[in-house]
């Protein structure tokens, strides 16, 4: 009797490297049979919240990030994760990811791999400029740098950072970085808070040093584009997530490899850095007729021993990272990824259940986990988006940003 | 006007059309070129057009990736089977209109086409969820009424205005020689209709292949077809031009060859009665 | 042909496709009306699933959002400007290939090549390998010449996707122009030429009116198509940078927000608009169909 | 077997009433023409006998069983259309054997009947190809062999040859005539061509509006029409027709003189007038005559020898016994 | 002002040599009517003189100056087409209007010239009308109207009337001679149909092949065919042309001898022979009599009176000096 899984994974490197590895899994369990729906992040997201939320049941896993886990742990659409096989080693896992992954004690998700954000660049052009990076810079230092590095003739560029709209595009990075500036996205009573100061802050800075030292065309630039361009040796700085490392050190895919550093997320002495917490997690949806099985896929997926068999197969730098305690134990990892320390620093240095500066109502760091948030961030996003596309000024775009937000909150019921 | 054309003017014309042709016809052969490209040379610059090392590395990778040919398979299935049970549908249902017309056919032929207006993300959610109901969300089958139903104004608006040039008299000639109605359209209307029926066909072929809504946000896996293969390739990681011309390679490919090689019948029929 | 027995008959042939087409219409448009009046927002915490009934609120806030408004101009420019290319350059292109020349067969299927070339893959080969501003094609043609590449998808995202679409669009307006042209009575050219009229006079007063009902059809055609455009906007800008269309709007609504209710307002209204910009364009089509 | 009666028939397209209550009967074996003028309701009429379209009204007799509710194909009439309406997509065989496979024929005897058909039309050598490649003329003996393999009752011709040139129009004319008197068939032949008419039919009916003006033998409808509608319709060149004192002094409103019958002359006659266009056929001129005082100008026949050119005066005489009276309803007064 | 000449014109469609050398002299003023088979190249001749198609050698001279290479709308010829090529969208006015416009004439003066047109054509009532709401001789006149409002130096007409009915061709044949009659410009016309050649022509030509058979007055054809060709082209109903040994006695290969002039007897004559199918006209019947030992039937004029069925003997009594002669190549012999 075989049961059929159905996987939605989302298309990016380490996923795909699991569609490749399926093989050990199907050995180990003959009587379970896997499909592949690959999806783009977008696409997928959408796939999947559409079928959860009418239950149509068509995937038995699912690839989702923090931000859907607790709201759809707290809708009870989850199947509860609590009873793992033997041997799964749950308290492995990094407590900072655990933690967003955990509604009311009961872990609904196993993280697949985490990620949070730190700054990349470019020893070679840091060197040329005359600067040090610090292990943890200033946005001050950010911003020097860039102008000192940035050389448009060469097609160099000081600094490329996320300029695409949706919330978890311009909108994690923009949101971490307001957290280092002080602001937040709602006070305590679910205000608004884009007409503050430090949002404005925010704002004006990202739109300065991308203007004057970014790549063209920034404002469709997402996490895709601007690893395309920094493996091409056209960005002096890059400030994303952490998986971003394993892909610009690889000397196969990226002409820069081997003069890579990494930094901490820079942050304004305020007491928070700029950078974010995510993980992309397995879950399987109420909805599934094969919850035992897919448990079963989810264990294999996110073990040990899967992280051995990729070392195995593919060598330690591409093992999926961020999830777990005992990865950043090991020595054969830490020396083939010269990242690896400054991941774990940055998502240790992540907060998701106080992240701003002020204290706020909600949890998630570059986000913030309520249902509303997608559109809503996806909508702010798009203003931000359309302000660093030259079209309107910070100012513009931040009342608009108020003005939607204020409207789509007080039609959720929230105010 | 069938006075002697010089030499010269036609050379223009050759040229000028050639030009326009190759600048239209660029983008698409420009993808093909790239996808046998490493994705250093892909991006280079200046560009390289014909002279590189020529590679399939890329389209390896890419069945390594997706199972091609299951997407395929799928979506000629339900572009086939969507475009044959719409013709079948669509045959009687012309007949009617440009033989039998009533004072409402126009209008029905309107309201029909206007259906076609209806937003589908408007509805996405009433049809997935009867989708649900039924029990036949991700299945072939359902795709394959879906997509008919799209479709469905444009066959029978293409079909009926190919019916309508066929005279009249020769149905009832049919008629009078003692034919049933199902043998006068098997054997009298049909075979008379046969360019625009052929017509019909490819171009509903083209559209169900292309489209990309329902086929993706209805289907899983058991029937996704090349438009979902499609939407794991927008923005992979990392330089990816060369393994998206891949994989874009593959997705039209099929569609591209058959239009190509219908393209007179094609053209022939595509007229939607415009032509009088 | 119009017998008594001939009439039911055709009834009779008639009623699959029209049962069918009908329940296509109803179903859906009953349920969406239906959600358009409720609240429904499955994620929301605690989620609502249709819960009845909240009024005109769906419609009067989807109808007051500014972005509403927004996006009807959107909508109407890129259909507008689309149209506008592909029967402008239709009409030029098809009389260029009515023209003796050598190898038109050809030239016509490098043509008619767009046509067939799914909109997703057609978004993102000239979004990345065209009009990306760093690597794209026409990046490096711009550089050629020395001239500043231009941002298209930001800079003009709008006119970009219209230049995606037209490029897609264009060959099925040749076409139709194109046969329409050679149905063209020579007779009626030659007698013109007797009368004095030069090319150009000939195209204006005899060519161009001869295509018009050729024009109709493929402007309802093509609006029929274009007013669904989807895939090309979401591959491209997302619906940002003013590039959000009524159709991208609803599509952020219900299945971004997953605000249904609110969604499926706004489709009614789509619904609504669209059908007026149809029964403007059938009462042309359908004068035609007559003729 | 092929009496075909019409009893007080009507036909109205929604609110136009198209054929009035008309009553008709057909002979066996004869050949009758209906003539009229465009628009008159000749083919609706065909298609009423041959169950293409529905009567309003009224009930329609074959052999004297009614065939009012029969579908088309029950009739036991076959239709000769004026497209010819052959099936483009099938050759010259299997177009004649297409009535003969609808009725579930053996291929034996489809094929026995198809050659003698091919035989009797001429069309042995094009048996194999298809409409597109015949001449006007082919094409019209192929529709009539589709017509005659089913051996019907009757025969329906819908103006056969208007799509033919001149010259073909004259040898198809004789070849139907022909294979009527060989076949003996009833034939129920539309045109609006009256010299077709007068040639070909056993009985003329004459329409107009829906309705029968006057039914007889062609030379009974040139000899004695019923009315100024037949005189001026039966005739070519048409009948002259005189109004005002001319018709006064023979007691009518109207009289009429046929081209024929009049005589001209340079020296003497009844009429003086001046010759406008004159039309030399060779064996016949004719001369349109203004007549100082008529409307109309007069056409007279003359036999070749007389030369009169533009603007010369000339004398006309009428026979006296060919000339038609008719009183103010247009009707015919003896 | 309207002297058109030929010299040596020849036209190819690239291997098919469709005008051999031909040369013809049209006078100013003169009605010239082009006849022949379809496919002899008449359309072409015309349209060579149009100038819508290049000579492939020779010269075409209009007024006594080379015009072979200029362009169609500067011959000052106007063309009136088959189709009537009217211009579908535009109302009867601005189509009659169109060259007028072209030619850049004020506003003014194009209304007078349309008016004028429309009065002489009678159009006034559908002057504002599409050509689609016409009729098929409405349509005609309109494109009669096109032409002349030009004032050109001569007028084209190919094919003009073919597309219409019968008797609708008769009007039009005669307000076109009219016209001719009133204008007095060169007319070159074309068609197939010899009686409209025979009673518009001043001129006929008839072509066979792109080769000039015979030039010459309707009557000149009529009476003196210069070979069998035009002896059977011209006439109707066709010259019975005899061969064999009845030829023989008259010291010819074949003889000919039209139906109008043979006289039918009952009792005595020179041919006997049966009779065969009957055309009664009223004014005429036409006799096609079988006489024995010949293969063509013989067609015979008989003028009302004799009453023959179908089977009956008849004797036949040509008029000795109206028989033609021809010798073994076909040509006349005196
Ligand atoms: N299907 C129809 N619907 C409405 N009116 C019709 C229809 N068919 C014919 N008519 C009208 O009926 C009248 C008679 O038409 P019919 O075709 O019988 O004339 P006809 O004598 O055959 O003319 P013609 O010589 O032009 O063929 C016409 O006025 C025509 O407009
Ligand atoms: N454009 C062309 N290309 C090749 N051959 C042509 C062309 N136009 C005419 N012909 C040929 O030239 C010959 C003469 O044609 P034309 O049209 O002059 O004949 P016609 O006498 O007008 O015949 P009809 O009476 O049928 O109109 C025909 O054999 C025809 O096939
Ligand atoms: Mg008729
Ligand atoms: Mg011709």
């Amino acid at each position: 009797q075989e049961t059929t899984l159905t996987i939605a994974t989302v298309n990016n490197g380490d996923m795909i490297r699991m569609q490749g590895l399926t093989e050990d899994f199907t050995e180990q369990h003959p009587e379970i049979a896997l499909e592949w729906v690959t999806l783009e992040e977008n696409v997928l997201r959408q796939r999947v919240t559409q079928d959860i939320a009418t239950n149509g049941g068509q995937f038995d896993v699912m690839t989702i990030g923090t931000y859907e886990v607790p709201i759809w742990g707290q809708q009870g659409w989850l199947v509860p994760l609590d009873d793992m096989p033997e041997g799964y080693d749950a308290d492995d896992i990094l407590p900072a990811i655990a933690g967003g992954l955990t509604v009311d004690g009961t872990l609904y998700a196993a993280p697949f791999y985490g990620e949070s954000s730190m700054v990349m660049y470019r020893t070679d052009l840091m060197e040329e400029a005359g600067l040090e990076m610090p292990d943890a810079p200033t946005w001050e230092f950010i911003k020097e740098a860039a102008a000192a590095m940035t050389d448009e003739e060469a097609e160099i560029y000081g600094i490329c950072l996320r300029g695409k709209a949706g919330w978890g595009e311009n909108m994690a990075f923009l949101t971490a970085m307001a957290n280092s500036y002080g602001a937040r996205w709602f006070d305590e009573e679910w205000n608004a808070q884009f007409d503050t100061e430090a949002w404005s802050n925010t704002l004006t800075d990202y739109l300065d040093i991308m203007t004057n030292y970014g790549p063209p065309g920034a404002a469709n630039n997402g996490f895709n584009e601007n690893l395309a361009l920094f493996q091409q040796g056209k960005c002096g700085m890059w400030i994303d997530a952490t998986v971003a490392a394993s892909f610009v050190t690889n000397p196969d895919e990226s002409e820069v490899a081997d003069s890579v550093g990494f930094a901490l997320a820079p942050d304004n002495g305020l007491g928070k850095r700029g950078n974010w917490l995510w993980a992309w997690s397995l879950a399987v949806p109420a909805g599934s007729d094969a919850p035992d099985a897919a448990k079963t896929f989810i264990a294999w997926a996110t073990s040990k021993e899967y992280t051995e068999l990729v070392a195995e197969n593919e060598g330690w730098a591409n093992v999926p990272p961020g999830t777990r305690t005992s990865l950043y134990e090991n020595q054969e990892y830490l020396d083939a990824a010269p990242f690896a320390q400054m991941t774990l620093e940055s998502i240790q240095a992540a907060d998701p259940t106080n992240p701003a500066v002020d204290p706020v109502p909600y949890t998630g760091v570059q986000f913030v986990a309520i249902p509303e948030f997608a559109g809503i961030g996806t909508q702010v996003g798009q203003e931000f988006s359309a302000a660093l596309a030259g079209q309107q000024s910070a100012e513009e775009a931040l009342s608009n940003a108020q003005a939607l937000t204020e409207d789509e909150m007080s039609a959720a019921g929230y105010n | 006007m069938a006075r002697a054309v010089t030499t010269q003017k036609k050379a223009i014309y050759t040229v000028a059309a050639w030009g326009i042709g190759l600048l239209i016809f660029f983008p698409i052969l420009w993808t093909f070129l790239t996808s046998f490209k490493t994705e250093g040379t892909a991006v280079a610059d200046p560009p390289v057009f014909l002279f590189f090392d020529w590679t399939t590395d890329n389209y390896t990778v890419v069945q390594e990736r997706s199972n091609y040919m299951r997407y395929l398979w799928n979506s000629v299935v339900i572009a086939g089977g969507s475009t044959l049970l719409g013709v079948i549908i669509a045959v009687p249902a012309a007949w009617s209109m440009a033989f039998v017309p009533g004072n409402r056919t126009k209008d029905i032929l309107l309201w029909m086409l206007s259906t076609k207006m209806l937003p589908a993300v408007g509805v996405l959610y009433p049809i997935y969820i009867v989708l649900i109901r039924l029990g036949v969300l991700d299945t072939k089958g359902a795709l394959i009424v879906v997509v008919m139903m799209i479709n469905l104004p444009i066959i029978i608006w293409m079909l009926y205005t190919y019916f309508k040039e066929i005279p009249v008299d020769i149905l009832e000639a049919a008629r009078m020689d003692g034919a049933s109605l199902r043998n006068e359209i098997i054997h009298v209307l049909t075979p008379m209709a046969i360019p625009g029926i052929a017509s019909t066909i490819l171009l509903n072929v083209i559209l169900a292949w292309n489209e990309a809504f329902w086929t993706l946000n209805l289907t899983a896996d058991d029937a996704a077809p090349l438009t979902a293969f499609i939407a794991s390739y927008s923005s992979p990681e990392g330089l990816f031009y060369a393994k998206l011309s891949a994989a874009s390679t593959m997705a039209i490919a099929p569609i591209l060859i058959l239009g190509w090689f219908s393209q007179k019948q094609l053209v022939r029929g595509l007229t939607f009665g415009a032509v009088k | 042909m119009a017998t008594q027995h001939s009439r039911s008959a055709a009834r009779l042939m008639m009623s699959p496709a029209v049962i069918l087409l009908l329940g296509w219409m109803l179903v859906p448009l009953i349920m969406t009306l239906y959600f358009s009046f409720t609240d429904y927002r499955p994620v929301a915490l605690p989620p609502t699933v249709a819960e009845c009934c909240v009024g005109f609120e769906n419609y009067v806030r989807f109808f007051t959002a500014s972005a509403f408004m927004d996006s009807v101009w959107t909508t109407l420019i890129m259909v507008g400007g689309i149209l506008a290319i592909t029967v402008v350059g239709g009409i030029l292109l098809a009389i260029l290939l009515d023209q003796p020349m050598w190898g038109q067969g050809v030239v016509r299927i490098l043509v008619i090549a767009p046509f067939f070339v799914m909109p997703t893959v057609s978004a993102l080969v000239w979004k990345n390998m065209f009009m990306d501003p760093v690597n794209g094609l026409l990046t490096h043609l711009w550089e050629f010449f020395n001239a500043t590449p231009i941002n298209w998808l930001t800079d003009v995202p709008l006119f970009s996707i219209i230049m995606i679409v037209s490029w897609q669009w264009l060959p099925f307006a040749t076409l139709i122009l194109l046969t329409a042209i050679q149905s063209l009575d020579s007779e009626q050219l030659e007698a013109a030429e007797m009368d004095g009229a030069p090319a150009i006079k000939r195209f204006w007063y005899i060519i161009l009116p001869h295509l018009a009902r050729a024009i109709t059809v493929v402007i309802l055609i093509q609006t029929i198509f274009l007013l669904s455009i989807f895939a090309e906007i979401f591959v491209t800008t997302n619906g940002a940078f003013g590039t959000r269309t009524l159709t991208y709007l609803v599509y952020q609504r219900v299945l971004e927000s997953q605000n249904v209710g609110l969604g499926s307002a706004g489709g009614i209204l789509a619904v609504i608009l669209a059908n007026i910009v149809a029964i403007f364009l059938m009462r042309i089509v359908g004068k035609n169909l007559d003729a | 077997m092929g009496r075909i009666t019409l009893d007080k028939v009507t036909k109205s397209f929604g609110d136009v009433n198209v054929i009035p209550p008309l009553d008709l009967t057909i002979e066996d074996g004869e050949f009758v023409v209906f003539v009229g003028p465009s628009g008159c309701g000749k083919s609706t009429l065909l298609r009423l006998i041959a169950g293409l379209e529905d009567v309003s009204s009224g009930e329609i007799r074959i052999d004297g069983t009614d065939a009012t509710n029969l579908p088309p194909a029950k009739r036991g009439l076959a239709m000769v259309f004026q497209s010819y309406a052959l099936y483009p997509h099938m050759s010259v065989r299997k177009n004649i054997a297409f009535p003969l496979k609808m009725a579930g024929l053996s291929q034996q005897e489809q094929d026995d009947r198809v050659n003698r058909a091919a035989e009797v039309l001429n069309l042995k050598d094009y048996i194999d190809r298809r409409p597109g490649q015949l001449s006007g003329g082919q094409r019209q003996r192929v529709a009539i062999g589709r017509a005659i393999v089913r051996e019907p009752s009757a025969f329906l011709f819908d103006e056969p040859l208007s799509n033919l040139d001149a010259a073909l129009r004259v040898g198809m004319r004789l070849e139907i005539s022909e294979l009527h008197n060989r076949l003996e068939t009833t034939m129920i032949y539309v045109t609006h061509d009256q010299v077709e008419a007068m040639t070909m039919a056993d009985k003329i009916v004459v329409l107009r509006a829906g309705n029968i003006e006057q039914v007889g033998s062609p030379l009974e409808l040139y000899r004695t029409p019923r009315n100024l509608f037949v005189a001026g319709f039966i005739g070519s060149p048409k009948m002259n027709l005189i109004g005002g004192a001319e018709a006064q002094k023979h007691g009518a409103t109207t009289i009429g003189i046929r081209p024929e019958h009049i005589t001209a002359s340079t020296e003497s006659g009844e009429w003086t007038g001046t010759v406008g266009v004159a039309e030399h056929l060779g064996s016949d001129t004719f001369f349109h005559v203004h007549v100082e005082g008529w409307k109309e100008p007069i056409t007279v026949r003359v036999d070749g020898e007389l030369s009169l050119r533009h603007g010369d005066k000339v004398m006309l005489t009428p026979q006296a016994e060919r000339i038609h009276k008719f009183d103010a309803n247009g009707l015919r007064v003896e």
